[in-house]
Formats: structure tokens, C-alpha cells, sequence
């Protein structure tokens, strides 16, 4: 049985084949690159001042996504992957989304007047 | 004993002389098994042992609150001794003694009872059965998430024990009331609460990958989407609702287990003053922030709850009334936007947290809107009953009794969800009787329906019809004493988790006439219990003693379950199965028998 | 009959089913993470200013050791690029190069957790002090020549006991200065500085410790939970480099899948830390 | 239900009425569609089933005919009614009474700003059981507020009254059933709510969210009472001021 599933993997591996993972091994040794970059270049963005909180953060979560993308599209191989799995993928961003977006609009948009401490806090 | 090529020739072969030949011990058959049947029965027998256990602790509260103040009759004074003189001084309930069995019940009623025995149980046993699959995808996964279930139900129970008791603040667990009701003994019932959750979620979260994998992956040749029974869609759906409505809560319970163990203030804010004296916290921490972690499992829980029942009672009546469902297709959308929407409604249980309009509109216009999905599947069932031929047995009376009883459960279901009748409504005793008419006699019918229906596919006996009968008239009966009185408790102010029964508030002389039904309902309840006894009798001595099943079908339906041997052996299927057509093909015009299996070629 | 596809894909689906079951997993994990991410969002922009001791601050930030962090993110950067290299390597039938980059990526895995336990063990012997004046002081502290930590978390190391134990001053080694961003201000703050305390002017001390204030609950709760992460793929990819390796000679198929998808929850594990470096370290 | 004795009480019982008619045609409806089933599909009278069953639409036409008296529900009735009971507080014009509500275990307490109409000083470190609300009874402002611990507190009828809720502990709920008012009391957080009594009388505040054994028992009372007798009591409580009483 060994014999017959080692020679199976030999005839996966046939020349074209290993070809194409060569090639993968280059895509992912320059994205290992990118991904130091990214890390670099969000530390140093740190040390940047924005001025405004919004733009730090939109800064730092786009570095931050880019590095997430380039993670999951192609160490995951997300970008050749099939639809099922992006069914579940969508389907718990969606809900993550929702979770996240809602809670917060929920606990910020309160009945007029209220305010957000007990009555004798100062 | 790895096969490479060609493998779905080979394997049948190769299990079939792979099991003949070791037969495996009591621990790795009954224990430690991977079957998707043992597993399925463990999770059934265990799941029922709760319900009932849930059951007393609730006659428990129903009798404290027909007669506040005098001391529990037969078990009163062993609550005294087992669980301290705190709790239930001379035998009678205090305060705190309500809370922790109000908590447990819906604890363990909800995730160790209806969900365990609809998911778990049924739907480890019928669902791979149904597509034609030799088990679930991942056996061994299977088998831990029963271990985590039972290890999760063990510490609810060591919790009765522990020092001050069990959980007390709801099965929703409210922060701050969860972290500061006992603040010398931190290693409390409520941290056994929050530790044997994890363990559930932990349960739950396996299982749900498995089921999900199994229907997407396992289907046999021939059993496309659109050809899968009802309740496989629905355990399906059910799967994405637990795997991810769960994981919120189970991060919310870390939190609350933070703040009671390590003292830290996510959901404790600043200024607290318990007692009379200043909370030692931080602060910084939002209670309703707990809510919105909770209510998003708690919503889709609840369709967890609902809807395996639907499907069962989906199977059971299209068998009985020997023709094809109505609208199928329908219901298969239904149900699937019911599971998408069912996640973006959560805070209709928070409507009155402090909500502004516009966040109060939006989520009272989802929760609408998810109501027309369960009107179409109801109105689909319904239909589905004109023209046919109905039988009437105990599995089909329990189906067929769920539909009105799912119906005025649901129905009630939606001033509650109009914020603004919510404003009167909340929190009052309408809304236990909304939600147990959707628990009780809704998924309780459903899933006694299923076990007088399964039950000779399990055991190869059918089980004594006049009981039977009996069981089903008596629950319907009692049930409905039960849970229709809450809605005019409801309806007069009266609120849950009233340790008095509302004596403090009523006793104002604002009428006491409502009190009364506390007396009728405690009786009724026990009268319902009465009615589970021929239940258990019938469901014991069935196995060995009950009427044997004709044939491999003798309900003589349609889908695949029903082409295995009985009790279907290790893997299930002796030959490969196929699919031919849909999974309800009854009385088809031009067929020589009034049922056309799935798996039969013509 | 032996379950099918096992390893073998599903023709209409295209997957085997340990791939669909990982990504199932994975999709939970998201909602998981996602949880904790809202809940540290939601307390950060509702907390009131002047919560966190220095009152010109709602929020404590630039606490954590950026340099650490940042090494520590090249670490894992580093293990998600050998695991895919190992997969790669088996698909190239190069045992021995993949048993190879296995072993790194473990031995990255447990770098990570060293020098994190390392920032923890930080962190618990820091304080922040509140004075009477309003100001507060962080760094760590000597108490009798002593450097006090916590490891007992619902004890507050309170002024209450100082005084009990007659301490009338402790000494803190202070943090450099910083300013509302949290950015060390470069002129004038000498490092290490060293100031006596009277205790008799402290209003409230703590250690970085989660019952001090919400952000080090959140740090520490979504910090050690991707840690059990690490340490759960660590121990996993581990067992598949030696014991788990026999695999490769009954079933090499099955044994690449197992790989892969042991590499798709080593790559989530890091994708977490992608977001969680950026947003308790730097933001 | 009991009776209503505020402004906006009605409307929602309006709500509860037309949302019970839907569902009891709804349920009426098909109830006896069910039963008519029962008896004549069953297998005696009717042996052979049929492969098709119902074949007219009108189904279709009664979900979407719920969907649309939803909508209008909705819409009309539900939305506005919320944002005039829960969002839209009276304004200064209508002379709102104003009162400060606290919830502990297991008790309630109010808090008038007395006859200078300001608030005394406030702070947690005063807070006790005894002193809810915190106040620093040195404050010059606070020497003529009026704090109500356990006992009844009166407002007068008809005129709007705006409780800011808040809580000491835990999560408790206002409730007082005759007036429609239902709000939790979140600690916190300081919400208010607000009413207009109708009639003279006594009623009770309950307590809806559980928040302990004793949240059977925890109950407040006030009394709704003409213009005079409430400033009558005002006065007389704002000349004896103080930070309120025992709590027993
Ligand atoms: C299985 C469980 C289940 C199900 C299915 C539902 C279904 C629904 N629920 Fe329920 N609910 C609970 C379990 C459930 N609920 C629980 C446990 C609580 C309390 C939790 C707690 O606080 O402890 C609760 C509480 C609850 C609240 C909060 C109340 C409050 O605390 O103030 C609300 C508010 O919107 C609500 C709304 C709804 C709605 C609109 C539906 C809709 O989905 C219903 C849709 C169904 C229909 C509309 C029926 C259609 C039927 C027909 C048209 C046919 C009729 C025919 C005949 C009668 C013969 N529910
Ligand atoms: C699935 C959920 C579920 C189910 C099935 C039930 C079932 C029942 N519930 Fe419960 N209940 C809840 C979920 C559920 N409940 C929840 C979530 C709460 C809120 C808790 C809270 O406030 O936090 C609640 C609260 C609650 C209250 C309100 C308490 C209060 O607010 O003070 C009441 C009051 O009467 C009540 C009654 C009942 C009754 C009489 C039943 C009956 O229908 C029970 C009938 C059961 C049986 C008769 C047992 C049958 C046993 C067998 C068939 C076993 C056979 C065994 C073998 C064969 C081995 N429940
Ligand atoms: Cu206060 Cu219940
Ligand atoms: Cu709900």
C-alpha cells in the first residue's frame, strides 16, 4: 500500500508540477518581504503624528488589512480557493460586522438626555 | 488500512471484514464510541435525564410561588440540609434559592437539555442517516464534543454544591448583578456557571463544524440540496447559528469570568456602591455591553431551539399525511433567512436598556421581518395538510399539536416585538408564556414526536400506541393549564422572577384575583409530570418488550434513514445509497405503492 | 464503508473535509476574535476622560514595549512563511526540507511565547501611582528594597496595606515622560529617573494588572488567548514534524492536507496578531 | 390590564389591541382551517391522499397581507409611539417636574432639587444606603433638597414628570404598570423617562429585572396628588431638607 500511495505522490509531483511550486515559494518569499515592510511601516507611523485619532487609525488598520490580505490571498491561498469557502467566509464577516457595527451604534445612540454616568459621579 | 485509489469501491468492502473480526469492548462501544448513533443516543439519554431534572427544579418554583413562605413539601428539608440554612431555612424557599433554581432551570433546560437532545441526539442520529452518509465527517470530534457537553453539564450540577449555591442571576447572567452577588467567595455557583458554559460552547462549537462539514461533504450520489429532507436543512441551518452566534458569548464569558476571578471591569462600571459601601473596581466597564455579547447567542439560540423541532415535525407529518410537503422550496428559503436574519435582531431583548429611536426602529423592523419567514413555513405546513390522508399515531399527534401550539407561541411573539407594546409587555409574565409555548409545548411536542417516531429505526421496536395516546392527551392538556394563565398574569402587571409570586406587589390589593392561577398552574404542572410517567414507562419497557418493527420501514416512508438495516449497523449503508428523487415523494399518480423511496431506483 | 473524502476532494465541492471543517473552525474563530475586538472598541471610545489616572488621558496608551511587540511580529511573520514553505517542501517530496522549516516555525511559536511571557512578567511589576495633585506617576517600584509584583490579581497591592505595614515612602523608578499620544517626549526625560513617594500622597496605586484598569483586562484577555493559540498550533505542527511524520510514508496525500490545514490555522493565528499588534501596542 | 393614568398609556394599549386582532384573526383563521383539516383529511374519510393538495395561491396573498398590516403597525403606530413615550422629553414650556430616581438593592429613592430648584453637590464617596444620591450635605445648595428614601414621594397630576433613572448597584428596572412606564436603570448611566399622571391615586413601582433576592419585594411607592397638596408637601420637605432618612 506504501509503495502504491509513494509512487502516487511521485506522479503528483511530475516536473510542471514542481514548477509551479517553485514559483509559489518566490510569491512567497517576497510577500514574507512585504509583510516585514508593512510591520516597519506601521511602527513607524506610530512615531508620525496625525494629528487627528481618525486618520491614526485609518492609517494603522489599512496597513494593517493590506498585511491581512496578503497573509490570507496567498499563504492561505485564499485567492484560489473554493466558493464554498467563501460562502462561510462572507457569511461570518457579515455577522462580525454586525456584531461589532450595531453593538456600538446600540450603546451610543441612547434616549435623549441620558447621559453616560451614574447621577452622582462628578 | 489506508485505500488511495478508487476509494468509495473499495472501502465497503474493506470496513465490512475490518469490523467483523474485533468486537469492541463495553468502554470503546458505549463510552468511548465514535459511531454517530452511540454518540447519538448518549447525547438523547443524557439530554432527557436534564429535561426532567430541569422539570423538578421548576415544580420546585411553582410550588413557592402557589404558597410563598411555607416550606417545600417532601424535599424541603433535604434543601436544607444539602444546600445550607441560607438557602432554605426550615425547608423554605428563600430568595436566593428561587434565583439559583429559576437560573438553572432555564440553564439547563436550554443548553443541556432541548438543544443537546435536538441537536446532539436527533441530529446525530438522523442526519447522516438521511444523507446517505456512513457517519459524521470527523467521528473523533464528534465523540469530544459529547465528552465536553457531559463534562460541561457535570460542573452545572457540582454547582448546586458549591458554597452559596448555584448561578443566581438568570440564565442570562446580567453583569454587574453576576459579579457582585458574592463577593467574599469568588469561586462561586456563578463561576462554575461561566466555566461549565465554556464547556459547552466548547461542545457546541465542535459539533457545529462537524454537522455543517457532514452535509456539505458527506451527501451519498444523488442527494442535491434541493432533494434533502427538511430537517437536514434545518440542522444545517442550526449548525451556522451555533457555530457563529456561539463564540461572542463565549468571549462574553471570559470577560464576566475575569471580572469575578480576577477582579477586573468589563462589564462593571465606575462608582458602584454595593451594599452601602464602594465596589474596590476599576470601572471603566459597560453592563449592557454583557447584554449585547449574550443576545447575540440568545436570539439565534433560540432558533437553535426551534428549528431542528421544525424539522422533525416537518418529517413526521409528511409521512403521515402521505403526500408530498407544500411549498419545499419555499420553506428551504425560509428557513434559511430566518437562520441570516435571526442574527441581526438581538436587542428586541434590550429594548428597554435605554434605546434611542432609531436603534429601537431598526431592530423592531428585522425582528418583523424575521416573523414572515415563520409564517411562510407554518402557512407551508399548514397547506401541506389539505388532500392528504392523515394517519393519526402518537409521533403524528405530537407534530401535528405542535403547529397551534408553535403558532400561539410565535404570535405572541410579536407584541413583544413592537417596541412600544414592549414598554407594557417586558419582563412580565406574558413573555414566559410567549417563550414557553414556543419551548415547551412547541419543541417538547417535537421532540416526543420524534421519539415515537425514530424510535423503532433505533431499537427495531415500536413503542405501546396507547400509552402513547395517553402521554400525548395528557401534555396537551396540562400544557396549555400551564403556560395560557401567564398571559393574563401578563397582562396584569404581574413580573418574572418573582420569588413571592407577586404576593408584595398584589398584596397592595391591586388584585389579587391573579394570584389564584398560581395555584392552578402549580397543579397543572404536576398533573403534567403525572402525564410524563406513562412516557417513561412506555419508553423503557419498549425497548425490550415493545412491538417489533415490521420491516426496516414500517412507517413506510421515504427517506434514506428508512433503507438501513434496523438498528443500522457501523457504517450504516450496506450498499452505497442513492438518491433517485426528492424526499417526499408520496402517492405519487402512476406509483404502485403510495410511497416512492429516495433510494429506491424506480 | 470508510468515510469518503477523507483526503480525496469532493468533486462538486472541491474540498476534502478537513479543509471545509478548518475553515468552518476558522469562521468561528473570526466571531471569537471579532467579540473581543467590539468589546475593546466599545470600552476604549466609552470611556470617560480622566478615567485612567492621569487624568488628561481617557485611555492608556503607548504602555506597551513597541520594540518587543515588534519583534515579536516578525517572529510570527516569520513561522506563518516557514509553514507554507514546509507545505511547499512536501509538495516538492522534500522530506527533509520540510521536517526543517517545521522546526522553525515551532521554535518561533515558543520565542513568541518567551518573550511574551517575558512582557507579562513586565507588566506586573509596573505600577501606575495617582497622586493627591491629580498627576500620575508609572514605573516600577521598591517598597523595603524590594520590588513588589502581583501575582495575586484581586489583591490590590492598596495603599491601604502600605500603611498597614508602616511604609511612609516607596521609591519609583519612573517611566520616560509622555505626552497625550502616548509618544515618549524626547527632551528633558532622563531615563529611569527615581523619585521618592510619600504614601501618605498617593491616592491609588495598581499594578498592569487587568483589575487595574479595562484596557490591561482587554490586553491580557485577547493576549493570552492568542497565546493558547500559539501554544495549541505550536504543540500541533510539533507532532506533525516527528510523531504525526509516520504519515508520510502510509498516506502522503493525507499527510500534505493535514499540513495545509495545520498552516491555515498557523496563518489565522498570526492574522490575529496582524490586528492586535497595531491596536493594543500602537493605537 | 390596569388601568391607565397617564397621557401616553393609551396609545399603547391601542398597540396591544390592534396587534391582538391581527393575531387572533390570524390564529382564529387557521385554528379552524386546522380543525376542518383534521376531520376531513384524515384516513378514514378520506383513504387516498392527493399528490398535488392545494393548488390556488391564496396563501401567498395572506402572507404578504401580514407582512403589510405589520408594516402599518410598524410604521404607524409602533415607531411614532416610541419616540414620543421613550425620546422626546417635554420641553421647559410644559414645566416638567423633575425628579432624580435611585435604585438599590432593593429599594428605591427620589430626589427633588428643593425650593432654590438646584441640585446640592453630589459625589460617590457621601453615597450610602441611607444617602443614595451622594449628597454633600455642607453644600449650600443642597441644604433645601429633598431626598426620599423607602418612603412615598407625591407629584402633582397632570403635569409631566421627568425621572432620570439611575442605579447604585446593579441592573434594576422601573416599572409602574398603571403609567405605561417600564425603563431599566442601568448603572452607569443616567436615563430618564418621563410621563404625565391622569389621575389621583397611589401607585407602585416595581421592580422588573432582576437584581437579587429581594428583587421580589422591591417596590416603591408614590402618590399622584393635586397641584396644592403637592406644593404643600414641597415646601414642607425642602424647609426640612437633608440627604434623606434610614434606610431600614
Ligand atoms: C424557540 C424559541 C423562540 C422562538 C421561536 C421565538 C420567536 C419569536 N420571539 Fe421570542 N423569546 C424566546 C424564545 C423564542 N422566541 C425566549 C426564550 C425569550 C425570553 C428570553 C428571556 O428574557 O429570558 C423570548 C423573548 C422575546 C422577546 C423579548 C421580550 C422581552 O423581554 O420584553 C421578543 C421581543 O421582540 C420576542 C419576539 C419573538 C418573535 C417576534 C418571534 C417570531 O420569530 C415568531 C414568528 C412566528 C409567528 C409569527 C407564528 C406564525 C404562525 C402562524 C401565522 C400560524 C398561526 C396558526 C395557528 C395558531 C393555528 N421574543
Ligand atoms: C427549552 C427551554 C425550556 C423548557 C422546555 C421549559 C419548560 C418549563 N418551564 Fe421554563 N424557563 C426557561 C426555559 C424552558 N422552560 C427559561 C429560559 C426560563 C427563564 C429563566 C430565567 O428567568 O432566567 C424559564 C422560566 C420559567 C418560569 C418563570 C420563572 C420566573 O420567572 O420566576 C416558569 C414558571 O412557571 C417556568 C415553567 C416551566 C414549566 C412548567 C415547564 C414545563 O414545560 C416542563 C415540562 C417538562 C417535563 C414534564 C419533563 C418531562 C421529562 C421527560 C419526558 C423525561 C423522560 C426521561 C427519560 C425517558 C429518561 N419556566
Ligand atoms: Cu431591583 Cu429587581
Ligand atoms: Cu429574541
Amino acid at each position: 500500500m506504501s509503495q502504491h500511495s509513494a509512487s502516487t505522490s511521485a506522479s503528483h509531483g511530475g516536473d510542471d508540477h514542481d514548477h509551479d511550486i517553485a514559483a509559489h515559494i518566490r510569491t512567497y518569499l517576497i510577500i514574507f518581504g512585504a509583510l516585514l515592510i508593512g510591520t516597519v511601516l506601521t511602527v513607524a507611523m506610530y512615531y508620525v503624528d496625525f494629528s487627528s485619532m481618525a486618520l491614526t487609525v485609518t492609517v494603522a488598520l489599512f496597513i494593517a488589512s493590506i498585511k491581512a490580505f496578503l497573509v490570507a490571498g496567498y499563504f492561505m491561498h485564499l485567492l484560489s480557493e473554493k466558493k464554498m469557502v467563501y460562502g462561510v467566509l462572507i457569511l461570518a464577516a457579515i455577522f462580525f460586522v454586525a456584531l461589532m457595527g450595531l453593538t456600538l451604534w446600540g450603546s451610543n445612540d441612547l434616549p435623549r438626555n441620558s447621559e453616560t454616568k451614574t447621577l452622582y459621579v462628578p | 488500512m489506508q485505500s488511495t485509489a478508487s476509494h468509495a469501491h473499495t472501502s465497503a468492502t474493506d470496513s465490512s471484514h475490518g469490523h467483523a473480526h474485533h468486537e469492541p469492548g463495553f468502554f470503546s462501544k458505549y463510552i468511548f464510541s465514535t459511531d454517530h448513533k452511540v454518540i447519538g443516543i448518549q447525547y438523547g439519554v443524557s439530554a432527557l435525564l436534564f429535561l426532567l431534572f430541569g422539570f423538578f427544579l421548576m415544580l420546585a418554583m411553582r410550588f413557592q410561588l402557589a404558597n410563598p413562605g411555607k416550606p417545600v413539601p417532601l424535599v424541603g428539608p433535604l434543601l436544607e440540609k444539602v444546600l445550607g440554612e441560607d438557602m432554605a431555612k426550615a425547608g423554605v424557599m428563600g430568595g436566593d434559592l428561587y434565583n439559583s433554581f429559576g437560573a438553572m432551570h432555564g440553564t439547563i433546560m436550554v443548553f443541556l437539555a432541548i438543544v443537546p437532545v435536538l441537536f446532539g441526539a436527533f441530529g446525530n442520529y438522523v442526519t447522516p442517516l438521511q444523507i446517505g452518509a456512513p457517519d459524521m465527517a470527523f467521528p473523533r470530534l464528534n465523540m469530544a464534543s459529547f465528552h465536553a457537553y457531559f463534562l460541561g453539564g457535570v460542573v452545572m450540577i457540582a454547582s448546586f454544591f458549591t458554597p452559596g449555591g448555584a448561578a443566581r442571576s438568570g440564565w442570562t447572567s446580567y453583569s454587574p448583578l453576576a459579579s457582585v452577588t458574592d463577593l467574599v467567595n469568588r469561586f462561586d455557583g456563578q463561576t462554575y456557571w461561566l466555566m461549565g458554559m465554556v464547556l459547552l460552547i466548547t461542545s457546541s462549537l465542535l459539533g457545529s463544524v462537524n454537522f455543517i462539514a457532514t452535509i456539505i461533504q458527506l451527501r451519498c450520489r444523488g442527494m442535491s440540496w434541493m432533494r434533502m429532507p427538511f430537517f437536514v436543512w434545518a440542522q444545517f441551518v442550526t449548525g451556522f447559528l451555533l457555530l457563529l452566534a456561539f463564540p461572542p458569548l463565549e468571549a462574553a464569558g471570559l470577560m464576566q469570568l475575569m471580572d469575578n476571578l480576577f477582579g477586573s471591569s468589563f462589564f462593571l462600571p465606575q462608582g458602584l456602591v454595593v451594599s452601602g459601601s464602594p465596589l474596590q473596581v476599576s470601572g471603566g466597564g459597560s453592563p449592557l455591553l454583557w447584554q449585547h455579547l449574550f443576545w447575540f447567542l440568545g436570539h439565534p439560540e433560540v432558533y437553535v431551539l426551534i428549528l431542528p423541532a421544525i424539522g422533525i415535525v416537518t418529517e413526521v407529518i409528511s409521512n403521515n399525511i402521505r403526500k408530498p410537503l407544500w411549498g419545499y422550496k419555499s420553506m428551504v428559503y425560509s428557513v434559511m433567512s430566518i437562520g441570516f436574519l435571526s442574527f441581526i435582531v438581538w436587542a428586541h431583548h434590550m429594548y428597554l436598556t435605554g434605546m434611542g429611536t432609531k436603534v429601537a426602529t431598526f431592530f423592531q423592523t428585522t425582528t418583523m421581518m424575521i416573523s414572515i419567514p415563520s409564517v411562510i413555513i407554518l402557512t407551508a405546513l399548514f397547506i401541506s395538510l389539505w388532500g392528504g390522508s392523515i394517519r393519526f399515531n402518537s409521533a403524528s399527534l405530537f407534530a401535528l399539536s405542535f403547529l397551534p401550539m408553535f403558532g400561539i407561541g410565535g404570535l405572541t411573539g410579536l407584541p413583544l416585538g413592537f417596541n412600544a407594546s414592549d414598554i407594557f409587555l417586558h419582563d412580565s409574565y406574558y413573555v414566559i408564556g410567549h417563550f414557553h409555548y414556543v419551548v415547551a409545548p412547541g419543541t417538547m411536542f417535537a421532540v416526543f414526536a420524534g421519539i415515537y417516531y425514530w424510535f423503532p429505526k433505533i431499537t427495531g421496536r415500536h413503542m405501546n400506541e396507547l400509552l402513547g395516546k395517553l402521554h400525548w392527551a395528557g401534555s396537551l392538556f396540562f400544557m396549555n393549564c400551564v403556560f395560557a394563565p401567564m398571559f393574563i398574569q401578563g397582562f396584569k402587571g404581574m413580573s418574572r422572577r418573582m420569588s413571592d409570586g407577586g404576593t408584595t406587589y398584589f398584596g397592595l390589593g391591586v388584585d389579587p384575583g391573579v394570584l389564584k392561577l398560581n395555584n392552578m398552574i402549580f397543579w397543572s404542572a404536576i398533573g403534567l409530570g403525572i402525564c410524563q410517567i406513562p412516557f417513561i414507562i412506555n419508553f423503557f419497557s419498549s425497548i425490550f418488550m415493545g412491538k417489533r418493527a415490521a420491516s426496516d420501514n414500517p412507517w413506510q416512508a421515504t427517506t434514506l434513514e428508512w433503507s438501513t438495516p434496523t438498528p443500522p449497523p457501523h457504517g450504516n449503508f450496506l450498499q452505497e445509497p442513492v438518491a433517485y428523487r426528492g424526499p417526499y415523494e408520496y402517492s405519487v399518480p402512476g406509483a404502485k405503492s403510495d410511497f416512492s423511496p429516495q433510494g429506491d431506483k424506480n | 464503508m470508510e468515510i469518503p473524502y477523507t483526503y480525496k476532494a469532493r468533486p462538486d465541492t472541491g474540498l476534502y473535509n478537513a479543509k471545509v471543517g478548518i475553515w468552518l473552525f476558522l469562521a468561528s474563530e473570526i466571531m471569537l476574535f471579532g467579540a473581543l475586538f467590539s468589546a475593546y472598541i466599545l470600552l476604549r471610545v466609552s470611556a470617560p476622560v480622566g478615567f485612567w489616572p492621569d487624568v488628561a488621558l481617557a485611555w492608556p496608551r503607548g504602555l506597551l514595549n513597541i520594540p518587543i511587540g515588534t519583534f515579536n511580529t516578525a517572529v510570527l511573520i516569520t513561522s506563518s512563511v516557514t509553514v507554507v514553505l514546509a507545505w511547499a517542501a512536501l509538495k516538492m517530496n522534500n522530506f527533509a526540507r520540510f521536517r526543517v522549516y517545521m522546526v522553525i516555525t515551532v521554535l518561533c511559536a515558543f520565542a513568541f511565547l518567551g518573550i511574551k511571557s517575558f512582557e507579562y512578567n513586565d507588566k506586573f511589576s509596573h505600577y501606575v501611582i495617582r497622586l493627591q495633585d491629580g498627576k500620575a506617576l508609572t514605573g516600577h517600584i521598591e517598597v523595603d528594597g524590594k520590588h513588589p509584583r502581583f501575582w495575586n490579581f484581586s489583591d490590590q497591592w492598596s495603599v491601604a496595606k502600605l500603611a498597614e505595614q508602616k511604609v511612609a515612602k516607596i521609591k519609583v523608578e519612573m517611566d520616560p515622560e509622555r505626552d497625550v499620544h502616548g509618544h515618549v517626549k524626547a527632551h528633558g526625560s532622563h531615563d529611569h529617573e527615581v523619585r521618592e513617594v510619600a504614601v501618605s500622597d498617593i491616592v491609588f496605586m495598581g499594578s498592569y494588572t487587568p483589575a487595574t484598569h479595562p484596557f490591561f483586562a482587554v490586553y491580557f484577555l485577547i493576549t493570552a488567548l492568542h497565546g493558547l493559540h500559539v501554544l495549541g498550533g505550536a504543540l500541533v505542527l510539533g507532532y506533525f514534524a516527528f510523531p504525526g511524520a509516520k504519515m508520510w510514508k502510509s498516506n502522503p496525500e493525507q499527510f500534505i492536507n493535514r499540513i495545509e490545514v495545520g498552516g491555515l490555522f498557523w496563518h489565522f493565528v498570526d492574522l490575529v496578531w496582524i490586528f492586535l499588534f497595531p491596536v493594543v501596542y500602537l493605537l | 390590564m390596569p388601568e391607565v393614568a397617564s397621557a401616553h398609556g393609551n396609545g399603547i394599549d391601542e398597540l396591544i389591541l390592534y396587534v391582538h386582532l391581527l393575531m387572533g384573526a390570524l390564529f382564529v383563521g387557521w385554528f379552524g382551517y386546522f380543525v376542518l383539516v383534521m376531520f376531513r383529511f384524515n384516513k378514514s374519510s378520506n383513504p387516498k391522499a392527493d399528490y398535488v393538495g392545494v393548488r390556488s395561491h391564496a396563501s401567498t396573498y395572506l402572507e404578504i397581507g401580514v407582512a403589510i398590516v405589520e408594516t402599518v403597525l410598524l410604521i404607524g403606530l409602533a415607531v411614532p409611539l416610541w419616540a414620543k413615550a421613550v425620546d422626546s422629553p417635554p420641553g421647559a414650556d410644559q414645566k416638567p417636574i423633575e425628579i432624580q430616581v435611585m435604585a438599590q438593592q432593593f429599594a428605591w429613592a427620589a430626589h427633588f432639587s428643593g425650593a432654590d430648584g438646584k441640585w446640592g453637590k453630589q459625589d460617590t464617596k457621601f453615597a450610602d444606603r441611607g444617602n443614595p444620591f451622594g449628597l454633600d450635605t455642607s453644600d449650600a445648595a443642597a441644604k433645601d433638597d429633598i431626598s426620599v428614601v423607602t418612603e412615598a414621594f407625591l407629584v402633582p397630576v397632570n403635569r409631566p414628570v421627568i425621572a432620570k433613572l439611575s442605579s447604585m448597584d446593579v441592573i434594576h428596572c422601573f416599572k409602574v404598570a398603571s403609567m405605561r412606564v417600564t425603563q431599566d436603570v442601568v448603572p452607569g448611566l443616567t436615563i430618564p423617562v418621563h410621563f404625565t399622571p391622569t389621575k389621583i391615586g397611589d401607585y407602585t413601582i416595581t421592580c422588573a429585572q432582576l437584581c437579587g433576592n429581594g428583587h421580589a419585594s422591591m417596590k416603591g411607592v408614590f402618590k399622584v396628588v393635586s397641584q396644592v397638596d403637592y406644593d404643600k408637601w414641597f415646601a414642607e420637605k425642602s424647609k426640612a431638607g437633608g440627604a434623606g432618612g434610614s434606610f431600614e
